[in-house]
């Protein structure tokens, strides 16, 4: 046998050495400068306290938002989290009125996410639907059913023990959903940048055939995330609806749009293929600031969501008209 | 060879197009370094380079999909630019590309006529006349053709049939095709033939792109070469040969000579017994022995990427048996199949064999994860070290292992596939078209790393449409026809003709 | 066979809608007055109108989210105009809206095709600068219906044939777009991006700047019933039709359009949107809680999708040909 | 100077508007008092939290909340009132523990009383009456419906035949209203105790052609209505003066702010020149009766609220 011995280098550059072209890195910079004005624009911003409770804005979307990533990074998307989140919680507080106490709530609310994840992933893996029309169907499926069951009337007197999850706080000003947010967002990063299962997410949203076709199961995969991201939005239902302290059928109502956003903010690429943790936990982090200190000056939360627009086109408009100026010259 | 000698032939007429010191650069790659191409009435310029040359982007140039960085080019001498598909065709520059640019969802009319649809007075566009027109065109090229079918029902030759009438619907003096033959048979590749003598006879002025140099002594009357984006030589066919060519295109001579192998075939791997599918094959029966190389042939759309992919567990089979090492098996899946040592390269490298996006380590480590990792946790040390021990046995050419598979030639890309299975360790390795598309060089590299996996005690499945490659590397050969196996051939009864005969399902075949 | 496949699929959600009609009837037969089915078919009008402009833009691969935030400015802008000056005619009033709408669909399609970001980003962030400006232009404040001109409320509900204009307008856009689609190289063009955007190139047509040309379409159709809704409903304020562009896109998927481009008629948009349109004012009259509506129409998305689905699954390629005698 | 932040349901309702140049018209006659207006952008309790919380940071004196929803903002108010502000609800209340008390603009029996009265006093041979309300989560809504379901066997003829929602959006309410005209072919009037509401029932009878026919009446801003009371879709109709109810609020929440007053059962405190309020066991009160408008005076009225 004739084989050349001819070794290829590893890497050219140092994963360090890219640092400064990264999407994490401008996102750190526009948070970083969003905390500076802020903290110039309002004498209030600069509090614990005020800061924690700020935290709020985004703690129970970025936990969605941690497993929408993954999805979105295998080339599919949940529109439908926003319903599970409604009839996660109007599961728990029909729960409440058989008189279940607070772990059977917790249980109750896991498992209806989990449940309307699976459904969306039965539709979506096994029957082979594309997963936007699906869970635009399921969005108004899942809500719907709250609606049939509340009408017009909401569940009220959670326990005061279940209050912790939403009202609670761990140490200090560290509340609980913020401890929360902080963990998960630890445990997807691994997830998704240290293990095989993370690796296989990649390689099916760059080439799902070419990933079928190398011995991953790629539909398994995708059923296991759309379970996770029920299963994150039961999660959320148990924050958000301890935060209410009660249940109406439109609670949370818009709130998957929220979280698509901060994804396509944190820099995952709709299409597939790419995408980080640290940047979806930043643009958790700009949204929030950006909430809370235009809050603090009192500006209308339309003119708010304006600059959030304008924010997720510019992101991505403003280093592409950048380089076609390049480009020209 | 004399350069010179060529052009001051004085029976030349002038050129219709001429092309010269065309640049093409995409990022990291000069696809195109100062190319020069002229292209005469009634003349077919045979355009051959090794893989990655430079061939369709000059193509891709000329049909105003790509736009030159730099250079000029001549039509009737007179400069002129193409800045869409729409300019060149209107230029009378008509092509059949290389990969099928066709729509699914049209008609066979609307797809021969999409751009340039006939108007009514109104400036609608005039369906009965568009079907008419391309019924005419259809019957033209000897095409029995409904214009008013969905594409998608077309089988693959039919859909290059309608590639070729959309080509001709458009009045041109130039046309050009890429790689025409390679998903056509036998008998559509003599009826292209004609083709080709009748534009001719027309006075449009031809540029053929293959690799198969058989194809080119047929048909062309002048060559021109490129080699790594660089213009190298251009003349009349008659005056050079077949090894001046490969000289010219590989800049060193190619060995053709198929590795030689001492059979030393023992025991059955793999075991297939009345293995069927309810629409694409029926009734396959064979073994497979260790370190044996087994050949399939067959026309093109026989069904034998099909039945491999059943074996790989891509689609289901409806009944049959599979064993491997003598135990009965079922493969629901491409991880089962991979788990009991059976792996497949596929034809499609693009699309089914890389993951364009993932660079070359990951994409080598993607099936054996399991092995370069602890407890589901990433360990990258392990995973470069196992990458860069097969590419290194691959002499995989790239800057380095971190690099998108995607930057890579397709030559390399396959290396990269191969490489993947490689460090699974597997028992049976199925090869689907393993050199389609390949270069002369790269194809040799291919044909020796194939034996010598055999050697080691690999079993290989090689399916292949060239009949040279069939003979020279099988140890037996299986020939399907419409999804059903007809002939199982080996030592003496393997012969050119007795391929075709059981492949064409013909009694006899004039050579 | 594909073609007699949609064909089929239309004729079933065609005959699903006479059914559910027919079931309403049998309880309440004042439903099935004609009375009555011209208001449905009015009151579905821009749902119809909408699905249509949909259409071409999923047909083309992509999704316009900000239909609902166009229209809203769009007539919130007209309903300001008109209470400044009321006098302006009309057609005036129609072609300004029209234009605003195109507007705002360029420049969806602006960033889509020259900048390349992904239309569903694209459209989800400029649905909410859109909501958002017309609360910069407004103040947040209504135009209520005494500060708008009666012929200003007056054109959309004024009847001819039977008919209120506006349902004539929607029988316009469908006949229109029956046109464009069938018979114009710009509806080829949308089909032939959708289907396979690489092959289309190689025919000449640019598939970024096509579309641009299904976003400007969709934001002209937006403009436009921008106005016939602030018009009909004699309102404008930020909200008017919030959540519609949900709807419109459950329209189209009902419809049978396929959400991965290139699969599509003007019936099944049509349809799709006659569907829903039927639902929403069957429940008042059948007693059934309104709160029951969405779930219904959720459920008839995913069963709409599913059963689009099958009918479409390639069953693979037929290889085998009958076993003949002697082979 | 002390700060009132007035959190209305959202930003860009005419009523709301007209609540905040009350509150403005107490600050300037207050002279050491900021008003805050703010509020979400759609009517949802989430939006009504995330407002609270920067209020809260901002240390703001007093909260005067018009309430999206009655449960689901007490856990954050709470969290205000903690800290030491100021909570009283006002217009559309919030769950006892929330606040610190609640201003009703009206007493609910009244109101209750009131829209049936507008109907009945067009109907004297009695008839079918439907309502149509806002969203199903409006707390004043429900309890209004609820009061007026009391007294209505007190109008002779009258019946109400259905309660139906348009959720506050016009093209719902509008099709609700059709719904009801197709429904109850002798439907007589339309209730609608909300402002979105009654302006889309108004549209939705004049483009039946049953102007005449059925009478829509509820409650409603002058501004909005004068083109449908010219019309007739709209015989009279009702509203308790927005300007009054953000001064009285404003008044109330800088009396408790101050000192000058605690929130207590039977508590009397002062609202400026609207009077004072005596709180009732459950910490509410009433500010004034509801003002009915026709033709004879809404022209005075239409371009002031
Ligand atoms: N769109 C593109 N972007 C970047 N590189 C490209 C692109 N198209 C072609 N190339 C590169 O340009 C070079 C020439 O490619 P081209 O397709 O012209 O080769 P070819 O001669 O047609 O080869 P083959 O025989 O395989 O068809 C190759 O290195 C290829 O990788
Ligand atoms: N009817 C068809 N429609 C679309 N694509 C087709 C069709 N038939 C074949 N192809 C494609 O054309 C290429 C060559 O076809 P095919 O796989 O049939 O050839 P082959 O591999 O030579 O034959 P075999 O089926 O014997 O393996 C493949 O990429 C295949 O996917
Ligand atoms: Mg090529
Ligand atoms: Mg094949």
């Amino acid at each position: 046998m004739n084989l050349k011995t001819r070794s290829l280098p590893d890497r050219l550059h140092s994963p360090r050495s890219q640092v400064f072209k990264n999407w994490e890195t401008l996102l750190f910079a526009v948070a970083v400068s969003i905390f500076v004005v802020n903290s110039f624009a309002s004498p209030y911003f600069l509090d614990a306290w005020g800061l924690s409770d700020a935290t709020f804005n985004f703690t129970e979307k970025a936990m969605i938002a941690f497993a929408m990533a993954l999805l979105i990074i295998t080339g599919e998307i949940d529109l439908s989290v926003a319903s599970i989140i409604a009839l996660a919680s109007t599961a728990m507080g029909a729960g409440l009125q058989l008189g279940l106490g607070t772990t059977e709530l917790v249980f109750i609310g896991l498992a209806v996410g989990l449940l309307c994840g699976a459904f969306n992933a039965v539709l979506v893996t096994v029957l082979g639907l594309p997963s936007i029309v699906v869970t635009i169907g399921t969005m108004s499926l899942f809500r719907g059913i709250s609606y049939i069951v509340l009408g017009d009337q909401a569940y009220r007197g959670y326990p005061p023990d279940f209050a912790f999850f939403g009202q609670g706080y761990v140490f200090w000003v560290f509340s609980f959903e913020l401890v929360l947010f902080a963990v998960l967002a630890l445990i997807y990063g691994i997830l998704l940048h240290k293990t095989n299962f993370g690796r296989t997410i990649y390689a099916i949203g760059n080439n799902p055939t070419g990933a079928l076709f190398s011995g991953i199961r790629v539909q398994r995969v995708k059923f296991i995330l759309f379970l996770l991201t029920g299963l994150m939005s039961g999660v959320a239902a148990i924050c958000l609806t301890s935060r209410l302290g009660s249940t109406r059928p439109s609670i949370g109502a818009g709130m998957e749009l929220e979280v698509i956003t901060m994804v396509v903010l944190g820099g995952v690429n709709i299409l597939g293929g790419s995408g980080t943790i640290l940047g979806v936990v930043l643009a958790a982090f700009v949204m929030g600031l950006v909430t809370f200190g235009f809050g603090l000056l009192n500006v209308p939360g339309i003119v708010m969501s304006i600059f959030i627009g304008l924010l997720l086109i510019g992101v991505i408009a403003l280093p592409r008209l950048w380089k076609m100026f390049l480009n020209r010259r | 060879m004399p350069q010179q000698q060529t052009l001051t032939d004085k029976e030349m007429t002038l050129p219709i197009l001429q092309l010269s010191g065309i640049v093409k650069i995409f990022p990291g790659v000069k696809a195109l370094d100062k190319v020069s191409l002229n292209l005469y009435p009634g003349q077919v310029t045979a355009l051959v380079g090794e893989n990655g040359a430079g061939k369709s982007t000059i193509v891709k140039v000329l049909t105003g999909i790509y736009q030159p960085d730099d250079g000029e080019i001549l039509l009737d001498g007179q400069a002129i630019n193409f800045p869409t598909a729409h300019h060149a065709s209107a230029a009378g520059i008509t092509a059949i590309h290389q990969e099928t640019v066709l729509f699914d969802d049209l008609t066979v009319a609307e797809n021969i006529f999409i751009g340039h649809a006939p108007r009514t007075k109104l400036g609608l566009i005039d369906t009965q006349e568009t079907s008419k027109l391309a019924q005419q065109l259809l019957q033209g090229i000897g095409a029995d053709i409904d214009p008013s079918i969905r594409l998608r029902d077309l089988g693959i030759a039919s859909k290059h049939m309608v590639a070729i009438a959309r080509a001709l619907s458009i009045d041109a003096r130039v046309v050009i095709m890429d790689e025409p033959t390679a998903a056509l048979s036998y008998k559509e590749i003599q009826e292209l033939y004609e083709l080709v003598e009748q534009l001719k006879s027309q006075g449009k002025a031809i540029l053929f792109i293959s690799h198969k140099f058989d194809e080119i002594f047929e048909i062309a009357d002048r060559f021109n070469v490129f080699r790594d984006g660089q213009f190298i030589d251009e003349g009349k066919i008659e005056s050079v040969t077949e090894a001046d060519l490969v000289q010219l295109m590989v800049g060193r001579s190619v060995n053709k000579i198929y590795p030689q192998r001492q059979e030393k075939i023992c025991e059955d791997v793999l075991e297939v017994k009345s293995y069927c599918h309810p629409t694409e094959f029926d009734d396959i029966n064979f073994t497979l022995g260790r370190g044996e190389i087994l050949g399939f042939y067959g026309l093109v759309g026989a069904g034998r990427s099909e039945l491999m992919q059943s074996l790989f567990g891509i689609t289901k089979p409806s009944d049959g048996i599979v064993k491997i090492g003598g135990e009965i098996t079922t493969i629901r899946s491409p991880a089962d199949a991979v788990g009991h040592g059976i792996v497949y390269v596929p034809e499609d490298r693009g699309k089914q064999g890389v993951v364009i996006g993932l660079p070359i380590f990951q994409n080598v480590t993607l099936p054996s994860l399991s092995q370069t990792s602890q407890k589901g946790f990433i360990r990258l040390a392990e995973e470069f070290k196992l990458a860069r021990e097969y590419t290194q046995r691959l002499d995989l050419r790239a800057s380095s292992l971190d690099q998108d598979v995607g930057n890579l030639s397709g030559g390399n890309q396959q290396k990269v596939v191969i490489a993947k299975w490689l460090a699974t360790q597997p028992k049976v390795i199925i090869l689907d078209e393993p050199t389609k598309g390949i270069d002369i060089g790269s194809k040799a590299a291919v044909h020796e790393f194939m034996s010598d996996l055999a050697e080691q005690g690999l079993s290989v499945i090689m399916v292949s449409s060239e009949i040279p490659e069939v003979l020279g590397m099988s140890d037996r050969v299986i020939v399907m026809r419409e999804g059903r196996m007809v002939a199982e051939l080996a030592g003496d009864d393997l012969s050119p003709e007795a391929l075709i005969r059981h492949a064409a399902g013909i009694g006899e075949v004039n050579p | 066979m594909i073609k007699r496949f949609l064909i089929a699929r239309e004729t079933l959600l065609l005959g699903v809608i006479l059914l559910l009609i027919a079931l309403v009837a049998s309880r309440f037969p004042g439903f099935v007055s004609a009375g009555n089915l011209v208001n449905v078919f009015n009151d579905t009008a821009p749902l119809i109108i909408l699905a249509l402009g949909q259409m071409v833009v999923i047909v083309t691969r992509c999704i316009d989210l900000s239909v609902a935030g166009n229209l809203a400015l769009t007539g919130m802008a007209v309903a300001m105009l008109n209470s400044v000056a009321p006098g302006l005619p009309i057609p005036i009033i129609l072609t300004i809206s029209i234009l605003l709408g195109a507007g705002m669909g360029l420049m969806n399609g602006l960033l889509v095709w020259k900048l390349e970001i992904p239309p569903i980003v694209v459209t989800l962030g400029t649905m909410t600068i859109f909501r958002g400006i017309i609360f910069l232009i407004s103040d947040g404040k209504w135009v209520n219906a005494h500060e708008m001109s009666a012929s200003f409320t007056g054109f959309p509900r004024a009847e001819t044939m039977g008919l209120p204009v506006m349902s004539w307008i929607a029988i316009g856009v469908s006949l229109m777009f029956l046109l464009l689609i069938t018979r114009t190289s710009l509806g080829r063009a949308f089909f032939a991006v959708g289907g396979n955007p690489h092959a289309a190139v190689y025919t000449g047509i640019n598939v970024g700047k096509t579309q641009c040309a299904a976003f400007v379409i969709s934001g002209a159709l937006a403009g436009l019933v921008g106005y016939l809704w602030v018009a009909r409903y004699a309102v404008a304020y930020v909200d008017i039709a919030g959540g519609f562009e949900l709807e419109v896109v459950a329209a189209c998927v009902i419809g049978g359009i396929s959400i991965a481009g290139g699969l599509g008629s003007v019936g099944g948009a049509v349809l799709g949107a006659l569907f829903l349109g039927v639902v929403k004012n069957a429940l008042p009259v059948v007693h059934i809680s309104p709160f029951w509506q969405l779930a219904i129409s959720g459920a008839a998305i995913v069963i709409a999708v599913t059963f689009n689905a099958r009918s479409n699954r390639s069953s693979g390629r037929v290889i085998l040909k009958p076993a003949r005698s002697n082979s | 100077d002390m700060r009132i932040a007035v959190v209305v349901k959202a930003l860009g309702i005419g009523f709301f508007e007209a609540a905040a140049k009350g509150a403005e018209e107490a600050a300037s006659e207050l002279g050491d008092v900021e008003i805050i207006y703010t509020g979400p952008t759609d009517t949802t309790a989430e939006g009504q939290i995330e407002v609270i919380n920067a209020l809260i940071a901002q240390r703001v004196d007093a909260i005067a909340i018009s309430a999206n929803d009655t449960d689901a903002l007490v856990p954050a108010l709470k969290k205000a009132m903690a800290r030491g502000i100021t909570v009283i609800s006002w217009d559309s209340g919030v769950a006892a523990e929330g606040r610190q008390m609640h201003l009703n603009p009206s007493s609910n029996p009244l109101i209750g009383n009131m829209i049936v009265k507008l109907a009945a006093d067009h109907l004297p041979e009695g008839g079918d009456v439907a309502v149509l309300s806002a969203s199903s989560t409006a707390t004043n809504q429900n309890i209004w419906i609820d009061e007026m379901n009391k007294v209505v066997g007190n109008y002779q003829g009258i019946n109400v035949v259905a309660t139906v929602y348009g959720d506050d959006l016009a093209d719902k309410s509008y099709r609700e209203a059709n719904g009801l005209m197709q429904t109850y072919p002798n439907l007589k009037a339309i209730i609608a105790p909300t402002t979105v509401g009654i302006v889309a029932a108004a549209q939705a009878v004049a483009d039946a052609g049953k102007i005449g026919q059925i009478n829509v009446t509820g409650l409603a801003l002058p501004s909005e209505m004068a083109g449908h009371i010219a019309s007739g879709a709209s015989k009279s109709f009702a509203i308790w003066n927005p300007i009054d109810l953000g001064y009285s609020a404003t008044m109330l929440a800088y009396n408790l702010a101050k000192g000058n007053a605690v929130a207590a059962p039977g508590a009397k405190i002062s609202m400026g020149r609207m009077g004072s309020l005596t709180l009732d066991e459950k910490t509410e009160g009433a500010m004034a009766d509801p003002f009915v408008y026709d033709a004879s005076n809404i022209d005075a009225f239409k371009t002031i609220f």
